[in-house]
């Protein structure tokens, strides 16, 4: 018996939009006015949020916080494959498809503005907590996953990371057991080139990353990242698939983070201008534009009427975000730890509160 | 009332809960088809089914990062961790994101899951599977920390940890799965998450111990009061995350001395906290020295070493002796 | 533009002695005779070892230790396409490739009675100690594969787990760190179809665990573990790939352990006598043995001749490992954890010392 | 001498040994190109080149593992992970492997390797970006733990460390990094693992504490000896382990009295191990129960919260008063 195949793989690429704008009729996806609309709000909403943000942090009233200029199609187009009661698995960069969810602007202020309440909001949205430790969410989605599948009920989890993220163990076991267990999950990763300054090409020698999807015996497929129908497309495929038990799927997204990590973060040190001028001619929102445009749904005049409605909603939405964090009780962090407070803790928080009462004058003694 | 050792308890307690919530999920390691290394999880796959009751791969982190996803979704899941000493796979995912899920959002979700762990040393078994790494724990605010000594306790309190609503860690001593039996009533019975208790009242010295060696702490504390003629009152933690603060400086106060035990290496360990805690609540009571019967700060040797290593009666007394004659 | 095939993969299956002792002359490679009957010889000695320490450990001369059983080719033939000084990282059941290597049975022996003193071997071995923390050595091989490279020296490092072990964060972390350096390793997956009781299909959804290697841009390859020919074959092809910088490889040894996983363990429980007998007429050293009558190698009486040998080999290696045991002191447990033992430290090995002194007499008392 | 700050010190240190000992390798996330997220691997790629300096992808326990088989093929590695609290990821490969193949292997492999990290909180970061889990390593037997507290020990500990022949996790008090400049000089200086360091002698109470808080302790001191009529000694840690006891145990029977500081929760801290072994060594000298400052035993706020959460110059201005009240 000599050597023979055993296996064979293949992984494809879906493009819908190209960068100029011009669509593949025979793969374009009906989708009802309204929400090619409000896409293009959420995605908007998203951009014009990130450049508030990036003033707000220079002037102090905001922590270091993600960009996600440039990647606002790929999540939102994604989560457009989702019913309501599905459940939305985000990263930290995902804030189109969160607006396109219905999560309020002043979560994701107060999220970056380094307070808790960031991150609480209606049961209903059935959107997980934003979380910093890199591939860990990939698990929680498999176990919300597999919670619906033990419960019988239909409702498919997406969760969102980064490239970088495809290279912890967290991520490897997620896929791995999701693949066991034909969990109801879609794998969505978010490869805008670069973990910080890590490209693309160091972060693993695989020639995409939709093919590791193939460890785990089930499907991978890469998409253009900022053309929303291409990502929306795909993810319907693949949800549909989850919903049917036909277990996960990982689909990559190509994309490009046209701003720094975060505004800690200086990309000059580890990439070249021209190459992020080749990426922001592929940019999502001005192709998007040109779609709409090109189906007789938008106009200049539409576009200046709708950002001149976001900025007012972002003002209103940062008032409300910086009256809350100024009225946040310090305290209030001994009261979610536990369900209860236990003795020995309320005893700290006791403590804590002389501390938090007294720092006024005491404060005042050690100037002296 | 039933005769169990603590397999059993425990298997009975997954039994009623199981089939009391149908929310409750076991999975792990081979606890499924295998009915789990130790057998606690025997026969729960024919009650309950292969839905309820499902094997994992080798995939510690990937087990409790599941079980937070249960959990966050609305489910009881209780998982096991083969050894406990495989628990650092895992560490990240429990003590950075199922421990604070509620604090990080601020009560919108939370993870009333159980980890079960053998725990512990004793038993010739092979490298890291011995670890006692409960302090660590301590070190990871948001999770509670749970280690049972006998049968009835263990099945009462394994109760209370999968309805609590916040993540437990319930560490078996491997070493007394099968060594004693006690009487373990049918019926649900719970034991509060939080509670010390005083196995054996005394005057003179408090021993407080958990786990395992609360054996040798009670043989300890029997020849004790025989050879020194005093009454030694003896602790049996049990829960160690949040601790009973209040029983210990009780009994202190009114002893005055004070003898800690257990396998985990000393420093950082449980007994320093003890320690600090009885500093900081009733220093002015104590005649002497609180004295530390510990593992030492070394890796947990190979196995034909380990009796060397972990407590024995001996040290035990003589802790008791030198604290008592200070 | 439509949905396009974007990349394809292959995973091939190497057979060249099947399980009659059928050899594919077209594949076979060329070993010099001393080398076939070398094979031979570890691959019984791990046999009858084997089976001398299932008999102590039920004496209770021994701890649980996990058994080799049916594996003995697989690790061996791998072994045999590294030069003394390449490095081999093993797990815990490649006993007959340590035993070519040149370990000494005395270090297996201590090993499974608890000391340390078992995985105290000849540096100039290049083996690794023995790892209890399933695929955690997968990340030491890179590391002592890229600790090479980076001094420019062109030895391999090959790595040996199961097929448990792929669900371990750790090896999709050493994997893809492989790739991205391009480390000169080669991953031995020893699939013996369970993890304890956990079956193969239990542990991925892939087709094949050598697959995984896509997932990280390099070549994977199945072959039959029983069949030393093809695991060196493979092997050989590897380790070329890897000492000519063209990074690592993952071979996949299809196996089966006859045995129970430990001696603590049930197999009964989780598979059946049929499927353990269909494999049992796949022995390794069945058909090794016949590869050699056919090339009229070896006989009868050299069999009896050489079994007699290595149970004498045996005995008086238990005998020294029983010595050893014997004298082992018990303090010493203090003395390698550091290279200087701390003050503190040191305060603590006199306190044990006290207590080791005394056991016998206070606990005398103990029994009163 | 030059006047640097932490970041520059610790650049300086990691420069001449790697132009002293060709072993020497640094690798992490972000420390090639970008010179890490706070710059203090800046220009060594440019200096030693890639096969010694490089990125590594998003995967602490990959650092860790492929840094512990580095070392045991007998290179020096040096390697960070980005910020401390990512160590979680990789327990498992530090604490049972790392940590324990010296005395796994009798001696025969050995991990002469560092972990360097930004370590503790105050800089307003993200969730799981100010961690202080320096206790849980005491708790992994074979490692050591050294936490500078300034520019000039900074560098000649991280030297000390990487010469050091075992595992040596070296957490760096980032908000401290360049908040304040010393004279370091331009010449080899080694400080040795496992020494104290008495900062300002006292003979009224012991002030224990170890990284950014040493600023904090020392402004304390200079105002209680104002405010109270005392002197107060400052004892800056510097090795957290092994731990130099006696340097704390001598202060303390001096001073009779002592407060201990630290940022992490705290059960099971460091400072309840002080506690402990000032019990054990000289109970009988102490006036007043020992003080915790510390963090409280809940996950690090987000940063809006953090000046609740951290210790401050009133809150150890209030132990002292009481400690020496009492
Ligand atoms: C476990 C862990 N390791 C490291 C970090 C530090 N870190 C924050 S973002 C980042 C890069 C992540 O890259 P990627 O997954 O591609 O996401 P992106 O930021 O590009 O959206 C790193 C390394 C972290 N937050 N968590
Ligand atoms: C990290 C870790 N998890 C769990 C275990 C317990 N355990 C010991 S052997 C084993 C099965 C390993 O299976 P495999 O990798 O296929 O190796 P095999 O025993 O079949 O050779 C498990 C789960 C362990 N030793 N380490
Ligand atoms: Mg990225
Ligand atoms: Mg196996």
């Amino acid at each position: 018996m000599p050597r023979q195949p055993l296996v064979q793989f293949q992984v494809d690429y879906l493009q819908i939009l190209d960068e100029n704008g011009r669509v593949d009729a025979a793969l374009e996806p009906s989708l009802p006015q309204a929400t090619l609309l409000q896409i293009h709000r959420c995605m908007t909403l998203a951009r014009l949020l990130d450049r508030r943000m990036h003033i707000l942090q220079q002037q102090g009233r905001m922590g270091t916080f993600p960009s996600c200029y440039g990647q606002e199609a790929a999540g939102l187009g994604c989560v457009l494959a989702l019913r309501p009661d599905d459940w939305l698995v985000p990263a930290y960069r995902e804030t189109s498809a969160l607006f396109y969810r219905g999560l309020p602007m002043k979560n994701v202020l107060l999220f970056w503005m380094g307070l808790e309440e960031g991150n609480y909001w209606s049961p209903q949205l059935r959107v997980l907590s934003i979380p910093i430790l890199i591939g860990s969410q990939t698990l929680h989605a498999v176990g919300i996953a597999l919670a619906c599948q033990i419960r019988g009920s239909d409702e498919v989890t997406m969760v969102f990371f980064g490239d970088g993220a495809t290279s912890e163990g967290d991520f490897h076991e997620a896929c791995n057991l999701a693949g066991v267990y034909q969990a109801p999950v879609v794998f969505v990763c978010i490869n805008n080139q670069y973990a910080i300054s890590v490209p693309r090409c160091l972060q693993s020698h695989s020639e995409t990353l939709a093919q590791k999807a193939i460890a785990y015996g089930f499907p991978g497929i890469v998409v253009d990242g900022n053309d929303v129908l291409a990502c929306y497309v795909a993810a319907q495929e693949a949800v549909q698939r989850a919903r049917r038990g036909q277990g996960p799927t990982l689909i990559e997204c190509l994309t490009y983070r046209l701003g720094p990590h975060t505004t800690a973060d200086d990309p000059r040190r580890y990439r070249s201008e021209q190459e992020r001028l080749q990426w922001e001619a592929k940019d999502p929102l001005k192709r998007w534009r040109i779609y709409l445009e090109q189906r007789g749904l938008w106009s200049e005049s539409q576009q200046l009427e709708l950002e001149r409605e976001l900025l007012a909603e972002i003002d209103a939405a940062v008032r409300q975000a910086e009256y809350d964090l100024a009225h946040a009780d310090p305290l209030e962090m001994f009261d979610f730890v536990y369900a209860e407070l236990p003795p020995d803790l309320a005893a700290q928080r006791r403590e804590a509160a002389e501390h938090v009462a007294q720092t006024d004058t005491v404060s005042a003694s050690a100037r002296r | 009332m039933a005769l169990r050792n603590m397999v059993q308890a425990l298997n009975w307690a997954l039994r009623q809960e199981m089939a009391r919530d149908e929310r409750v999920v076991v999975f792990g390691e081979d606890v499924a088809r295998q009915g789990g290394v130790f057998r606690v999880t025997e026969g729960l796959l024919e009650q309950f089914g292969s839905k309820r009751v499902f094997d994992t791969p080798v995939s510690e982190a990937g087990i409790i990062g599941i079980s937070t996803g249960l959990a966050l979704a609305g489910m009881r899941p209780v998982c096991e961790i083969q050894f406990s000493g495989f628990m650092f796979n895992a560490f990240h995912q429990l003590g950075l994101m199922a421990a604070r899920y509620r604090s990080r959002s601020r009560g919108l979700y939370s993870v009333p899951m159980v980890v079960r762990a053998p725990w512990g040393g004793g038993v010739r078994a092979l490298e890291l599977h011995n670890e006692s790494e409960e302090a660590v724990y301590a070190q990871m605010p948001g999770v509670k920390v749970v280690i049972p000594s006998r049968p009835r306790r263990a099945r009462a309190l394994l109760v209370a940890s999968i309805r609590d609503p916040d993540p437990v860690v319930f560490l078996e001593p491997k070493r007394v799965y099968r060594s004693l039996r006690e009487e373990v009533p049918d019926e649900e019975e719970v034991f509060p998450i939080g509670k010390a208790e005083i196995v054996r009242s005394g005057r003179n010295l408090t021993l407080i111990t958990y786990g395992a060696f609360l054996q040798e702490c009670l043989q300890a504390a029997e020849l004790a009061e025989r050879d020194f003629g005093v009454t030694i009152e003896v602790i049996d933690l049990l829960t160690i995350v949040p601790m009973d603060t209040r029983t210990i400086v009780e009994s202190v106060k009114k002893t005055g001395r004070c003898v800690i035990v257990h396998e985990a290496p000393r420093s950082c360990g449980i007994a320093a906290e003890i320690i600090a805690r009885i500093n900081e609540q009733c220093l002015l009571y104590l005649h002497a020295p609180i004295a530390r019967v510990t593992g030492y700060d070394i890796p947990y040797p190979f196995f034909a070493r380990e009796h060397a290593y972990l407590p024995t009666i001996p040290r035990i007394l003589d802790a008791i002796r030198r604290t008592l004659e200070f």
